[in-house]
C-alpha cells in the first residue's frame, strides 16, 4: 500500500513525467552516484568515447533486461534469457556457415537479413515454447525456464560440439555480408548496438504506456483473476510477453555475436540474473504489475557503469565481485529506506 | 443536514458504563483527512453500532481502537486510563480484537490453524493440535456451521470464510469485540446466528461494536447508534430514540429512498439460460441444477437466495468463468457458451463479481485504469489507445458510480470499501453492456451509494434497455427496483415473484426459516 | 611507463592466478602499470575488458584468451585501436593478428603425462578419463595428446570419458559415478589437476586409492603436494610463470624499439613433468628449478 | 486453487500420511521412473551401494534445498546458498590452517568441534544479514540475496586469493583431526553425509509440522498481513528462515568440504539453481505458504538421481544438459495435467 507514490504504473492519463519519475528513482541515483565516483577516480572515465563504449557493452543485458521486465511485469520470470541468447548467436552463426542441402547437393547462403529473421524466429519460438508451458499447462514460470535453460543451452553445445562459429563476416562472393555491422558500425558516432536498444526500448515503453496490451500486462500482472474477469486474454498476454523475451534474447545474440563476429555456445551464461538484476535495481516489483522501461535502462546502466568503471581504476576481479553486489544492494536499499519501511 | 451537536457523547455515559473511548482521534493520510478529531465510546456489556457512509471514517477508527494504525492525534482511553498500542498484539493482549472488513486470513491454511495462527496452545512437544481442533470445532458448532475445522480456508465460499474470521475473533475471548461488517457476506440466517452470539457475549458483559450497511438488521441487536460522517461524529442516540428512518436522515439526509421498480416496459428477452448445469468443485453432485431463466431487455431481476445456493456458481457460468456441464447461455438467441469472458464482454454480457479483492480491483493500478480496464480496446485507435477518450470514460464514470476520489490518478487501495465496489460496478458499466450480472452488488456499500447504484442500474435499463441480472442476500433489496424475484434454493429455483411480494414469503421460499 | 592491461581467465583458480600474478609483477618490475582483470571465458567480457584497455589507453594487453575462435573479434579491435596484444597460455585461430602467442606445448605435455602414465600402469589396464571444458581448446588437445599415446597399447581400454569442466568437485562426483558403472579400473588419466584432485577424493571414500595411477596436468600446487603424498603418479607442469614472465618482456620489447624480439608468432613453451623423482624441485607456484 | 489436496501444508493434526502424500506427488512418480529406466539401462545402477554414493552426492543439494523450502515456504527466495557454501568451506579451511595471533606470536589450532560451531555460526550470520535486509529494510529477497551471492563469493575469492585450502585432514599433534570422518566415515554402511541430511531434514520436518513456528512461517508465506494482524512475529519468522538457510548453507559447505578434504572459493557456484529446483520439483510453490520437506528431499533425489543416471549409462556431457532440463519440467508438468488446469 504504500509505495504508492514510487510504483504508478506508466500507465496513460497521468503522462510520463519523466522528472518525476527521475526524482523518484532510486536507479537514477545510483547511475548519479556512480558516474561521478569514477569520473574522480579516473581522468578517462568521463568522456563521449568511453560512454558510448560503456552503452554498448550495456545493449546486450539491457535488451535482455527488456524482454525480463515484460516477463516479470506480467508476474512471470524468464531464467532462459541467457540460454537463448547463446542458442541465437549460435544458429546466426551456423546460418552464415552455410546450410547444406543434402538432397540438392548444394550450399544455401541466407542473406543477413534471412540469418536476422530467422534468428528472431527461433527466439520467438523457444519464448513461445515457455509461454505454453506456462499459460496453458501451468507449469510455474521458474520451472519451465529453468528447465528451457538447460535445453537451449544443451542444445547450442550439440549444434557445435562445444565450438565456437568464426568468421560471421560473410563473405561478397555469396551475397552474405553486413553482419558484422550490426556490431562494428556507427551511425553518427553511436554504435548500432545502442541504437537497436534505444529503439527495442523506445517500442516497449510506448507499448506498455499507450497500448492496450500495455495495460492488461499491468492489469494481468496485478490481478490476474480479475484482469481475466475484465475482459483481458490474460492466457494470450502471457504467452505473448515470454515470446517477446524470447524475441530480445535473440536480437541481443544477434547484436552480441555480430560484436564478436563469432558465436560460441556457452555466450550469455547467468546473464539472466544481471538482467533480473536490471530490472529490479529499476523499480520493478517481482510479484508483478509494478515498473517500467526507463526504470529498467537505468537499471541496465547502472550495472554496467558499475562493472565498467571498476575495471577502468584496475580494482582487483574479487573486489569487483564483492563491489557488484554491494551497489545491488545499496540501489535498492536506497528505495526502501526513502518510503520507509512498508511494501514488500 | 443538521449536525446533532446537542447530543454528545458524553452524555450517554448513564446509560451503561464506558469500557473504552477515544478522545478527539484524528487520522490523516497524506491531504486525506480521513477522522477529524472524533469522540466515540463503547459501553460495556452493550452493543454500540456505528454508521455512515462509505469512506466516513468507520472502519479507519476501528483500526486506531484495535492497535493497527496509530492515530495521528488524540487519545485512546481504556477503563479511564489512557493508553496506546504498538500493533494489533498489544490492543489483543488488553482484551481487544476485530473482525476485518476485508477478510484477513491465509488461504493456504486450514480453518483450525487460521484460527490460531499467532495463539497457539502450546505444548513442550510442539503445538496442541488436538485440543485447537476441539476447540474449532465447539465454535463452529456455536456459529451452526458445518465446516470441517481442516478444510483449507482456499476450499470456502466466502460467507464461510466470514464465519472463519468471526469464530477467530469469538476464540480471543476478548472483553471488547470490534466486528467490521461481519455479515457482508452472510445470509439471514447466518446472521440470526451471529446475533445470537452477540446477545450470549454481552450478558457475559462483552462490549461490542458494529458496523454495517444493512441497517435493518443492525438495528435489531444495537443498544447505541453512533453517526460517522466525513470523518466526523454527527449524530449519537441510544436505541430507544432510533429507527431506521433517523439513521437514514442522519447519514445521507432527508427524502431517501431506495428506488422503486420502473414502468415495466420490458422488450425482447436478452439473456437467456437453459438447463444450466454446474458441476460441484468436488466433484459429485451440482451446485446449479438444470437452471432455467431468462431476463428481457430493459427489465431488472433479483436473484434472492441463502448461503451456498448456487447463485455465484450461476452467475460465473454464465459470464464464462466457469464450464457447465450442460445446458446453454443465450444472448438475443445466440448461444454463447463456447465464447471466452473477453469475448462475451464484447458481445455485451458482463459480470461484477462477489468479492471485489479477488476478482474485481487490480490493486496495482489507479481508480482511472481500473475503470478503463474492460473497456481500453474500445479506444484504441490503430496502435495506441487515445488518452483523451480514456480521461473522459474515466471521468464519466466516476460522476455515474459516483465514486468518493481524489480522481482517476488515485491509487484503488486508497478508496473506502464501498467505493472500491463502485468502481467495480462502473469498470463493467464503461462497456455499455446488454445484459449485466452483479454478484452481490450492494456488498460493503452504504444505503447512500445503494440507492444510487440501483437507481443508476434502473435508468439504465430503462433508457438503454439493459438487461440486469443482481444477487441480493438482503431480502429488503429484492423489493426496491426489481421487476421480478427469483429465489434460489440448492441449485433449483424455487419461486418466482413479482415486485408485490412480501419479504415473508420470498425468505419461505428461499428454504429459510421465518424467524419473528 | 603507462599501462600494461593483462586479462586472464579466472583468478580464482591458482593456475590463472599465478599467471596474473608474474604478468603483474614483471610488468611492474619494469616500470609500468598493470591491471590484471579477468573474463572467466567469457567472449562478451574479454571484449568489454578489451574495450575498456582501449578507453585506458594501455600500452600492451597481455590477453590469456577465451576462446580460440571467439576471441579474435576482442584482438581483432585491440590492434586496430593500435594496442599491440599479446596471447599467453591459449592459442587464438587466426595469425597475423596479436604481435605473439606464447603458449605451452599441450600436445608434447599431454604426451609427456600419457607416456609417465604408460609406465606407471603398464600396457594392460582400463581406465577412465575426466575431461575439461568443452568451450576450451585445451581439453581437446590434452585428450588428443593421450590418445595418441594410449592408442599405441591395445591393451589399455578407455571404460568412460566425463566432462567435468577443469572444477574439482565435479571431479569427485563424476568419479564417484564412473566407479560404479567401472568398479574394475586401474588408472585415471585427467585433463587437469583440480578433476584429478577429485577423482582422488572420490577415491580414497571409495577405498580404492591404493594402487590407483592417477594422471594430472598443470602442475599446481595442491598436485604437487598430491604428487609428494603419493596419491597423484604425476602432473604436468606448465611453464606458465615462464611464458607468463617472457610475454610482458617481449611487449616491453615491442613498447620500447618498435619491433619483436622474436620474431616468431606462435611460440610453444615445453612442459615439464613432475614426479615423485623431482617433485622436491617444485620451488614456488609452477616453477620448477630446473638447475637440479 | 487446485493443487489442493497436494499442497495441504504438513501440519500436524493429519498425521504424516506419507502414503498419500507419496501418491499424490509428483517428484515420488518422477524418481520412481528415473530409478526404473536407469535400471533397466545400466545393471550397476541398481544397487546399495550405487544408491548410498548417489545419495551423499544428493546430500549436498538436499541441505541447501531444505533451507531454501523454508525461505520459499515463506515466500522468499534465497539466492545466495551457494556463494555461502563455497564461503563456509573457505573458513573451515582456514580455521582448519590454525590461526595466527600476532600479539600472541602463537599459531591457534582450534579443534573441529569448534570449527564445526564457527562455520555454522558464519552461515548464520550471512543469513542475518540477508534477512534484516529483506525483513527489515524491505529490500525485495531476490536482490538481497542477489547481492549477497557476489558479495560472499568475493571474500571466499579475497580471503583465499582464488587458491584452495587443502589436507584439512589436520594432525594428530595439533589435536584437530576429525574434519575429513564427516566426508568419509559411514556409519553402518551409510555415508555420513546423507545422515546428516535426514537428520537435518526430520528436524526441519518436525518444526514444520509441529511448532508454533512452522505455522507462523506457513501462514506468513500464505498472507502475511493476515499473519500480522493475527499477532504472528513476521519480521522475526523472516529473519530466522534467511538465518536457518545460511546455516544450512554452511552445513552442506562443511559436508562438501571434508568429502572432498579441500575447500575451494568457487565451490557452490551455481548451486542455487539446483536447490530452488529441488524444491519446486518437490511441489512448493515460489509464491508461498505451500511445499513440505518430503517433497522436496524427493525432488533433491530426483536432480541427484538423474543425473548421476546420466553419468553412469554414459550419456553426453550436452544431453545431460538438456535431459536435466525436460526432466525438470516434465517433473512438474505431470502434476500439472494431472490436477487439471487451474492454479498458478
Ligand atoms: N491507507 C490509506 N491511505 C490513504 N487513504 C486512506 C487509507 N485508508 C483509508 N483511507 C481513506 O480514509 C477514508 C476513510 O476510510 P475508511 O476505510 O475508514 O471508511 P469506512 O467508513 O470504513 O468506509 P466503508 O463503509 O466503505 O468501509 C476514506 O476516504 C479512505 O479513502
Ligand atoms: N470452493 C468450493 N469447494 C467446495 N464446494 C463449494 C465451493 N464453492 C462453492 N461450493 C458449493 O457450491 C454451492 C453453491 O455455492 P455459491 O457460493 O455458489 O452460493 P451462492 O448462492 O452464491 O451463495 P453466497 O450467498 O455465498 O454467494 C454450495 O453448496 C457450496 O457447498
Ligand atoms: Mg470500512
Ligand atoms: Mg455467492
Amino acid at each position: 500500500m504504500a509505495d504508492i507514490t514510487n510504483s504508478k504504473p506508466a500507465g496513460g492519463g497521468m503522462g510520463l513525467n519523466i522528472g518525476k519519475i527521475l526524482l523518484e528513482g532510486r536507479a537514477f541515483f545510483a547511475l548519479v552516484a556512480i558516474i561521478v565516483v569514477f569520473s574522480i577516480l579516473s581522468p578517462v572515465y568521463f568522456s563521449l568515447g568511453n560512454f558510448l563504449i560503456m552503452s554498448s557493452h550495456v545493449a546486450i543485458f539491457g535488451l535482455l533486461a527488456i524482454g525480463m521486465l515484460l516477463v516479470i511485469l506480467n508476474g512471470g520470470i524468464d531464467l532462459s534469457v541467457g540460454s537463448t541468447l547463446g542458442l541465437s548467436g549460435v544458429v546466426a552463426g551456423f546460418l552464415m556457415q552455410g546450410v547444406e542441402i543434402p538432397a540438392a547437393g548444394v550450399v544455401l547462403y541466407p542473406p543477413v537479413w534471412a540469418v536476422v529473421v530467422l534468428t528472431v524466429l527461433l527466439g520467438a519460438f523457444v519464448g513461445l515454447i515457455n509461454g505454453v508451458l506456462i499459460a496453458i499447462f501451468n507449469v510455474p514460470a521458474f520451472v519451465a525456464t529453468l528447465g528451457m535453460l538447460y535445453v537451449a543451452r544443451g542444445v547450442a553445445l550439440l549444434m557445435t560440439n562445444g565450438l565456437t562459429y568464426n568468421n560471421l563476416g560473410g563473405d561478397a562472393a555469396l551475397g552474405n555480408t553486413g553482419f558484422d555491422w550490426l556490431g562494428f558500425n556507427r551511425i553518427a558516432g553511436v554504435p548500432i548496438g545502442v541504437i537497436v536498444l534505444a529503439l527495442v526500448a523506445l517500442a516497449v515503453g510506448l507499448v506498455l504506456a499507450r497500448s492496450a496490451f500495455g495495460r492488461w500486462l499491468y492489469a494481468s500482472g496485478g490481478n490476474e483473476r480479475a484482469a481475466e474477469l475484465s475482459g483481458v486474454p490474460t492466457r494470450g498476454v502471457k504467452i505473448s510477453v515470454y515470446v517477446l523475451s524470447g524475441i530480445c534474447a535473440a536480437i541481443a545474440g544477434l547484436v552480441l555475436s555480430s560484436q564478436l563476429t563469432s558465436a560460441g555456445p556457452t555466450a550469455g551464461t547467468t546473464y539472466e540474473l544481471t538482467a533480473i538484476a536490471a530490472v529490479v535495481i529499476g523499480g520493478a516489483a517481482l510479484t508483478g504489475g509494478r515498473g517500467n522501461v526507463l526504470g529498467t535502462m537505468l537499471g541496465a546502466f547502472v550495472i554496467g557503469f558499475l562493472s565498467d568503471g571498476l575495471v577502468i581504476i584496475g580494482v582487483s576481479a574479487y573486489w569487483q565481485t564483492v563491489f557488484t553486489g554491494a551497489v545491488i544492494v545499496l540501489a535498492v536499499l536506497l528505495n526502501s529506506l526513502q518510503y520507509g519501511r512498508s511494501g514488500r | 443536514m443538521t449536525v446533532q451537536q446537542s447530543i454528545r457523547p458524553e452524555a450517554a455515559q448513564a446509560t451503561g458504563e464506558v469500557v473504552m473511548s477515544a478522545r478527539h482521534v484524528a487520522k490523516h493520510y497524506g491531504a486525506v483527512k480521513a477522522l477529524k478529531g472524533v469522540n466515540f465510546d463503547i459501553h460495556r456489556g452493550q452493543v454500540t453500532t456505528l454508521f455512515g457512509e462509505n469512506g466516513a471514517g468507520k472502519s479507519t477508527l476501528m483500526k486506531i481502537l484495535s492497535g493497527i494504525v496509530t492515530p495521528t492525534s488524540g487519545q485512546i482511553l481504556l477503563d479511564g486510563e489512557p493508553v496506546s498500542f504498538h500493533g494489533a498484539n498489544d490492543a489483543l493482549a488488553q482484551g481487544i480484537s476485530i473482525i476485518h472488513q476485508e477478510l484477513a486470513l491465509a488461504p493456504n491454511l486450514n480453518v483450525r490453524d487460521n484460527i490460531f495462527m499467532g495463539r497457539e496452545i502450546r505444548t513442550p512437544r510442539g503445538v496442541d493440535f488436538a485440543e485447537e481442533e476441539r476447540v474449532t470445532r465447539a465454535l463452529m458448532e456455536e456459529l451452526e456451521e458445518e465446516i470441517d475445522p481442516l478444510t483449507p480456508v482456499e476450499e470456502l465460499r466466502l460467507g464461510q470464510q466470514q464465519i472463519v474470521e468471526i469464530a477467530r475473533a469469538l476464540q480471543a475471548r476478548s472483553r471488547i469485540l470490534i466486528m467490521d461488517e461481519p455479515t457482508s457476506a452472510l445470509s439471514a440466517s447466518e446472521v440470526e446466528v451471529l446475533f445470537k452470539v452477540i446477545n450470549d457475549l454481552t450478558a457475559k458483559g462483552v462490549s461490542i461494536v458494529y458496523i454495517s450497511h444493512h441497517l435493518e438488521e443492525a438495528l435489531e441487536v444495537t443498544d447505541h447508534a453512533v453517526v460517522l460522517r466525513d470523518g466526523e461524529m454527527t449524530a449519537y442516540a441510544p436505541r430507544a430514540e432510533i429507527d431506521l428512518e433517523w439513521i437514514v436522515r442522519n447519514m445521507v439526509g432527508e427524502g431517501f429512498d431506495l428506488g422503486s421498480p420502473p414502468a415495466s416496459r420490458t422488450g425482447e428477452p436478452a439473456l437467456i439460460i437453459e438447463d444450466l448445469c454446474v458441476p460441484d468443485p468436488s466433484g459429485h453432485g451440482l451446485v446449479v441444477d438444470h437452471m432455467n431463466l431468462s431476463v428481457r431487455c430493459g427489465e431488472i431481476v433479483c436473484i434472492y437466495g441463502l448461503m451456498g445456493a448456487g447463485r455465484t456458481e450461476m452467475m460465473e457460468c454464465a459470464a464464462g468463468r466457469i464450464r457447465a456441464r450442460e445446458g446453454a447461455v443465450k444472448l438475443h438467441g445466440c448461444d454463447v457458451s463456447h465464447l471466452s469472458i473477453a469475448e462475451r464482454i464484447d458481445a455485451g454480457l458482463v459480470l461484477v463479481p462477489e468479492d471485489r479483492q479477488r476478482d474485481g480491483l487490480v490493486q496495482t493500478m489507479t481508480v482511472g485504469q481500473n475503470l478503463s480496464l474492460s473497456s481500453i480496446a474500445a479506444f484504441t485507435r490503430g496502435l495506441f489507445t487515445s488518452r483523451k477518450a480514456e480521461r473522459k470514460v474515466v471521468e464519466d464514470s466516476i460522476r455515474e458510480v459516483t465514486v468518493k476520489t481524489d480522481g482517476g490518478g488515485a491509487m484503488i487501495g486508497s478508496l473506502s470499501g464501498g467505493n472500491q465496489q463502485k468502481v467495480v460496478i462502473g469498470k463493467m458499466l464503461a462497456t455499455r453492456p446488454e445484459v449485466i450480472l452483479l454478484d452481490e452488488p450492494s456488498r460493503g456499500i452504504d444505503v447512500g451509494a445503494k440507492a444510487e447504484v440501483f437507481k443508476l442500474l434502473a435508468r439504465t435499463a430503462e433508457e438503454r434497455g439493459l438487461a440486469v441480472l443482481y444477487s441480493t442476500s438482503e431480502v429488503g433489496e429484492c423489493l426496491s427496483i426489481a421487476h421480478r424475484i427469483v429465489v434460489m434454493n440448492r441449485g433449483r429455483i424455487s419461486a418466482e415473484f413479482d415486485h408485490t411480494a412480501t419479504k415473508e414469503q420470498i425468505m419461505a421460499a428461499s428454504g429459510e426459516a421465518v424467524h419473528h | 611507463d603507462g599501462l600494461i592491461s593483462i586479462i586472464v581467465n579466472d583468478p580464482s583458480n591458482p593456475y590463472w592466478f599465478t599467471e596474473g600474478e608474474v604478468a603483474k609483477a614483471t610488468a611492474e618490475e619494469l616500470g609500468y602499470d598493470a591491471n590484471v582483470t579477468a573474463h572467466k571465458g567469457d567472449t562478451n567480457t574479454e571484449s568489454n575488458l578489451v574495450d575498456t584497455a582501449i578507453t585506458n589507453q594501455a600500452k600492451a594487453i597481455i590477453l590469456d584468451p577465451a576462446n580460440a575462435d571467439g576471441s579474435v573479434g576482442a584482438v581483432k579491435k585491440a590492434v586496430e585501436a593500435g594496442i599491440p596484444v599479446f596471447i599467453v597460455n591459449a592459442e587464438i585461430n587466426q595469425s597475423g593478428l596479436a604481435k605473439a602467442q606464447l603458449v605451452s606445448n599441450n600436445a608434447q605435455g599431454a604426451a609427456l603425462g600419457a607416456m609417465a602414465w604408460v609406465e606407471a600402469i603398464g600396457d594392460e589396464a582400463s581406465y577412465v578419463e575426466l575431461f575439461g571444458a568443452p568451450s576450451d581448446n585445451n581439453a581437446q588437445t590434452r585428450s588428443n595428446g593421450f590418445e595418441t599415446v594410449l592408442s599405441q597399447y591395445p591393451d589399455l581400454v578407455e571404460k568412460a570419458e566425463e566432462v567435468a569442466n577443469w572444477d574439482r568437485t565435479q571431479g569427485y562426483s563424476k568419479m564417484q559415478s564412473m566407479l560404479q558403472a567401472n568398479p574394475d579400473i586401474s588408472g585415471v588419466i585427467s585433463g587437469n589437476d583440480e578433476m584429478a584432485l577429485g577423482a582422488i577424493a572420490a577415491l580414497k571414500e571409495a577405498g580404492k586409492l591404493e594402487g590407483m595411477v592417477v594422471g594430472g596436468f598443470d602442475g599446481s600446487p595442491d598436485a604437487v603436494d598430491a604428487v609428494k603424498a603419493g596419491e597423484l603418479t604425476y602432473t604436468v607442469l606448465q611453464p606458465v610463470a615462464i611464458f607468463a614472465e617472457e610475454a610482458v618482456r617481449q611487449a616491453d620489447h615491442f613498447i620500447n624499439n618498435g619491433e619483436l624480439k622474436v620474431a616468431e608468432e606462435k611460440q610453444l613453451f615445453d612442459c615439464m613433468l613432475i614426479d615423485s623423482s623431482n617433485v622436491d624441485a617444485y620451488s614456488g607456484p609452477f616453477t620448477l628449478d630446473q638447475s637440479s
